[in-house]
């Protein structure tokens, strides 16, 4: 958004409709890149199942990074996994968002230790929207992570990059 | 059915001096302890033996014994000199409903034992994933390479008791 | 006239919709049809024996079931075993009991996964969302008990944590009158439409002494024909007392031993499961859960090798003790492991199309194989 | 050709089979719970966040311990005589001030272990399980009830206390040094009338 940034300095009401426009759009269609990793990934299938139904939000489990926009690391990344997590989140089109699920994901849980070959948090490879706790956190908790993360969609900014 | 006695009895019968004990003190299960560089035609035997016919390899897991001498290398990080490394062998018979381990010792340094994969098609992986922790060799396996840790982690072999973990691998930092 | 076509190296994985995990498959293939498969696994190495050798008995509980997540009742329940053994600790009456309707519970929900996993790589969507909704249910019993949904920390050594919640045995009971015609349900659905039969019978044919050989073991191996389940071969715990039968595939859709076969072993195991669960229900006597749990675990100097009979197979934990609070190694024969170790062998002479039925067939939990 | 049009119709009556499963679960009630609107309701024994009731504990250390994945950082100070810490709600006294209670609920594998061992059940994990957060840092929990200028203040009054008791012990020392050399100079006359220590010394709850 270059030559936007150069015009708008201040937000004006075109930008800020438009901006709410695609903000709006944005957030009620995360797709989302289905990548299991560990135990969180069974509990992120029980969540796109029928008890929880993460289609409800518009999250649809996508099989190729591509066509998705966020990318849910459910499990440990291991250091053999980890070039290729990183690998997937740039493979995925701009804008994108991740959301770190569980305790491994965000710091290496109950490997953080003595795991020799865990990597301790993926925020060491990409950087994350929301780290959702719990080991597995409940789908709830899951869905929960994922509204936060709506909201900080919510206040994004075409022109300004407001922080959440 | 047979004993372990029976069938160390038979054991020493044939292969003599690779053969070496019968360890009946322990809690739970006797070992018979091999020869490392015999145990494939000791395995043979107990699989092709009319009564025996252990047709099953249950598990195979190399063990760090941690036997040896402690010392200090120049970043003060302790290290085992010497002692041995084991690997331990459960095989069953589906057919006579018996089972038996065995066990062989190698030397820390030079770890060698025969490899029994030709026997059982399940003791490739077996074997990799005790080379790829403890650095065991096995001779004539067909493709001893890494199994679990990367194709390409040179820091060693992590389940040895004196494993230093690197600091970084691939630009990512290992330790928390 | 014969077409030569070049070998071509495909890779499948580590990140792929149906490889149930991180696994990457190195399929070589003349044409469409494959020649060999190379699996690739270490992508979910977590080090547990490492940490087992750092960690007391009781806090090596929570690592075990992070091992197989689909059912870790069960590995919990064969790690506490080789404890028990080792120690030689006898367990109340009323621990075994619930020990056994957990487990099978746990078998079920385990199998529910796997069966509806199945679907949905063969191109059925539906029953996944009908087996996900059943396994709701085993997960809400679990976690009245417990307080967690799916890993639990719940069978200890010695006893269980919590006794039953009041209401566990009513629920159960419900749970399995109402699961009875799901099952059903499943096979009208599911096992019986001639679409997914053409997809997976005659596919991946696994003849009874490879099986053997590679050390199969579990549903893979009855649907071979053979009838090995350490339930009734080596019973553990109080598994002698219970009246039911072991399912063996026999051929019913294609040859013995094929992808259809391994399905619908799956599908019999869990009515007999219920069966348990029922038997169990009826006979479990009142009593204290944790009367034997002891203090301090210390067990002696020795080793022990104990397995039972996870959803997946033989599950094996050999404990090596030096007599101090920590083990000195605890290595897992892990059935997934030795289970995948056969599908190039499964896989020669198919469709790449098949890998993901053949794959998926054997049910593999990543997990458990890296550990 | 006979056998191509069995599968096929096969394929159709089976399909035919299946949708009537399938149909007949539109006149059952659906079984998703809308999440944000309508919440489940969790059993009693819910194991989901930590939480720490502070007045209770007493610093043991027992949970620290417990915790297989050393998520818990407890750190406590001695109470120098004179301060009244109160009792726990079950008649346990206080003796140290707890001056770091950190649970790093990012690595907490919520296993329980920590709850059990606890003497006066001051730990233990509620039903809470919405605390997603858009930093790490903020899963780090900090459960002292002190304010930090406490903390340094108990640290501060322990540090000096222990000074103080070092001198004193040393002023004991030394008088008993010159009372010896006394008692070798008026030899054989056994008057040993030495100081007593100070006997209000803080008694040392064990860990």
């Amino acid at each position: 958004m270059g030559l936007l940034d150069k015009q708008f300095t201040d937000d004006n009401i075109i930008v800020t409709k438009v901006e709410d426009l695609l903000n709006w759009a944005r957030l009620s269609s995360l797709w989302q890149m289905g990548f299991g990793l560990a135990c969180c990934a069974i509990e992120m299938m029980a969540t796109s199942a029928s008890h929880y139904d993460f289609d409800r939000f518009g999250v649809i489990p996508r099989p190729s990074p591509r066509q998705s926009d966020v990318i849910i690391v459910s499990g440990t990344v291991t250091l053999k996994m980890a070039l290729r997590v990183k690998r997937l989140y740039e493979q995925m089109p701009d804008p994108k968002y991740v959301i770190s699920m569980g305790s491994c994901s965000n710091c290496g849980g109950p490997y953080w230790e003595h795991g020799y070959h865990v990597l301790k948090g993926v925020d060491r490879v990409i950087p994350v929207d929301v780290y959702v706790p719990g080991c597995p956190p409940r789908p709830e908790a899951l869905l929960e992570g994922l509204l936060k993360l709506q909201e900080k969609i919510r206040n994004e900014s075409l022109v300004n990059k407001k922080s959440a | 059915m047979k004993t372990p006695e029976e069938i160390f009895e038979a054991l020493k019968n044939k292969f003599g001096e690779a053969v070496i004990n019968l360890a009946t003190d322990q809690p739970v299960d006797p070992y018979i302890e091999v020869a490392p560089l015999e145990v494939d035609k000791v395995c043979k035997f107990l699989f092709e033996e009319e009564g025996f016919e252990f047709n099953s390899l249950l598990n195979l897991s190399g063990v760090d014994d941690a036997n040896g001498e402690k010392v200090k290398d120049e970043n003060d990080n302790d290290i085992i000199k010497g002692g041995t490394l084991s690997v331990f062998y459960h095989l069953e018979s589906t057919i006579h409903r018996h089972k038996i381990v065995l066990k062989v010792s190698t030397d820390r340094e030079n770890p060698e034992v025969s490899s029994v994969e030709d026997i059982w098609r399940t003791a490739d992986w077996h074997e990799r994933e005790a080379y790829d922790m403890f650095g065991i060799k096995f001779l004539n396996h067909h493709n001893l390479i890494r199994i679990l840790m990367p194709y390409d982690w040179e820091a060693g072999y992590p389940l040895r008791k004196d494993y230093q973990n690197p600091e970084f691998y691939k630009g990512m930092k290992v330790p928390y | 006239m014969s077409l030569k076509t070049e070998e071509m190296i495909l890779n499948m994985g580590p990140q792929h919709p149906s490889t149930h995990g991180v696994l990457r498959l190195e399929l070589k293939l003349e044409g469409e049809i494959i020649t060999d498969v190379i699996p690739h696994i270490g992508y979910l190495h977590r080090c547990f024996e490492k940490h087992a050798e750092a960690m007391t008995y009781p806090q090596i509980i929570p690592y075990t079931d992070r091992m197989d997540y689909l059912a870790s009742m069960y590995n919990e329940f064969g790690y506490v075993l080789a404890v028990e053994k080792l120690m030689g600790i006898e367990v109340p009456e009323r621990v075994e009991y619930i020990r056994v309707i957990m487990g099978e519970l746990q078998r079920i929900a385990s199998h529910l996964v796997a069966l509806g996993t199945y679907g949905a790589d063969i191109g059925a969507f539906t029953p996944f969302l009908f087996c996900f909704r059943d396994r709701e249910h085993i997960l809400h019993l679990f976690e009245i008990t417990s307080g967690a949904r799916l890993l639990y920390n719940y069978i200890w050594i010695g006893g269980v944590s919590h006794d039953l919640h009041p209401d566990f045995l009513r629920l159960t009971k419900e749970f399995v009158d109402y699961f009875r015609p799901k099952v059903k349900e499943l096979n009208e659905l599911l096992t019986f439409n001639q679409i997914f039969i053409d997809r997976t019978a005659n596919v991946g044919v696994l003849p009874a002494e490879t099986a053997i050989n590679y050390g199969i073991t579990g549903p893979n191996l009855r649907a071979s024909g053979v009838k090995w389940d350490l339930r009734k071969d080596d019973p553990y715990s109080i598994y002698d007392r219970f009246d039911f039968e072991i399912p063996v595939g026999n051929g019913e859709k294609g040859t013995c031993g094929d992808c259809w076969d391994r399905y619908y072993v799956r599908v019999k195991e869990m009515e007999e499961s219920l069966k348990i669960i029922e038997q169990a229900i009826e006979q479990i006597p009142e009593g204290d859960v944790t009367s034997a749990i002891p203090r301090r675990v210390k067990p002696p100097a020795g080793q022990v090798y104990s397995r039972v009979e996870n959803p997946r197979g033989e599950l094996g934990y050999f404990i090596i003790s030096d007599g101090s609070v920590n083990p000195k190694r605890v290595k897992v024969r892990a059935p997934s492991f030795v289970n995948l170790e056969v599908l190039g062998e499964l896989c020669k002479g198919h469709m790449v199309a098949d890998v993901v039925a053949i794959l998926g067939s054997i049910d593999i939990v990543l997990g458990e194989i890296d550990r | 050709m006979k056998d191509y049009f069995l599968k096929f119709w096969q394929g159709l009556w089976t399909i035919a089979i299946g949708m009537k499963v399938t149909f007949k679960h539109l006149f059952v009630p659906a079984v998703t719970i809308q999440y944000p609107t309508e919440k489940p309701e969790l059993p009693e024994r819910e194991r989901n966040r930590l939480y720490v009731n502070m007045d209770d504990c007493i610093g043991c250390l027992q949970c620290e311990r417990a915790c297989p994945v050393d998520c818990i950082e407890i750190e406590t100070v001695k109470a120098v005589p004179g301060e009244d810490l109160g009792k726990t709600s079950n008649g346990k006294k206080k003796a140290l001030w707890v001056t770091k209670f950190d649970i790093d609920i990012a690595k907490c594998c919520y296993c329980q272990l920590c709850v059990f061992p606890c003497p006066t059940e001051c730990i233990y994990m509620t039903d809470v399980y919405e605390f997603s957060e858009y930093e790490r840092d903020n899963l780090i929990y900090d459960f002292v009830t002190l304010t930090p200028e406490e903390r340094e203040e108990k640290k501060k009054n322990y540090e000096e206390f222990l000074a103080k008791k070092e001198a004193e012990k040393a002023e004991a020392a030394r008088k008993k040094a010159e009372e010896a050399a006394k008692a070798k100079q008026e030899e054989k006359k056994e008057d040993k009338k030495e100081e007593t220590k100070p006997e209000d010394k803080p008694k040392d709850k064990e860990e």
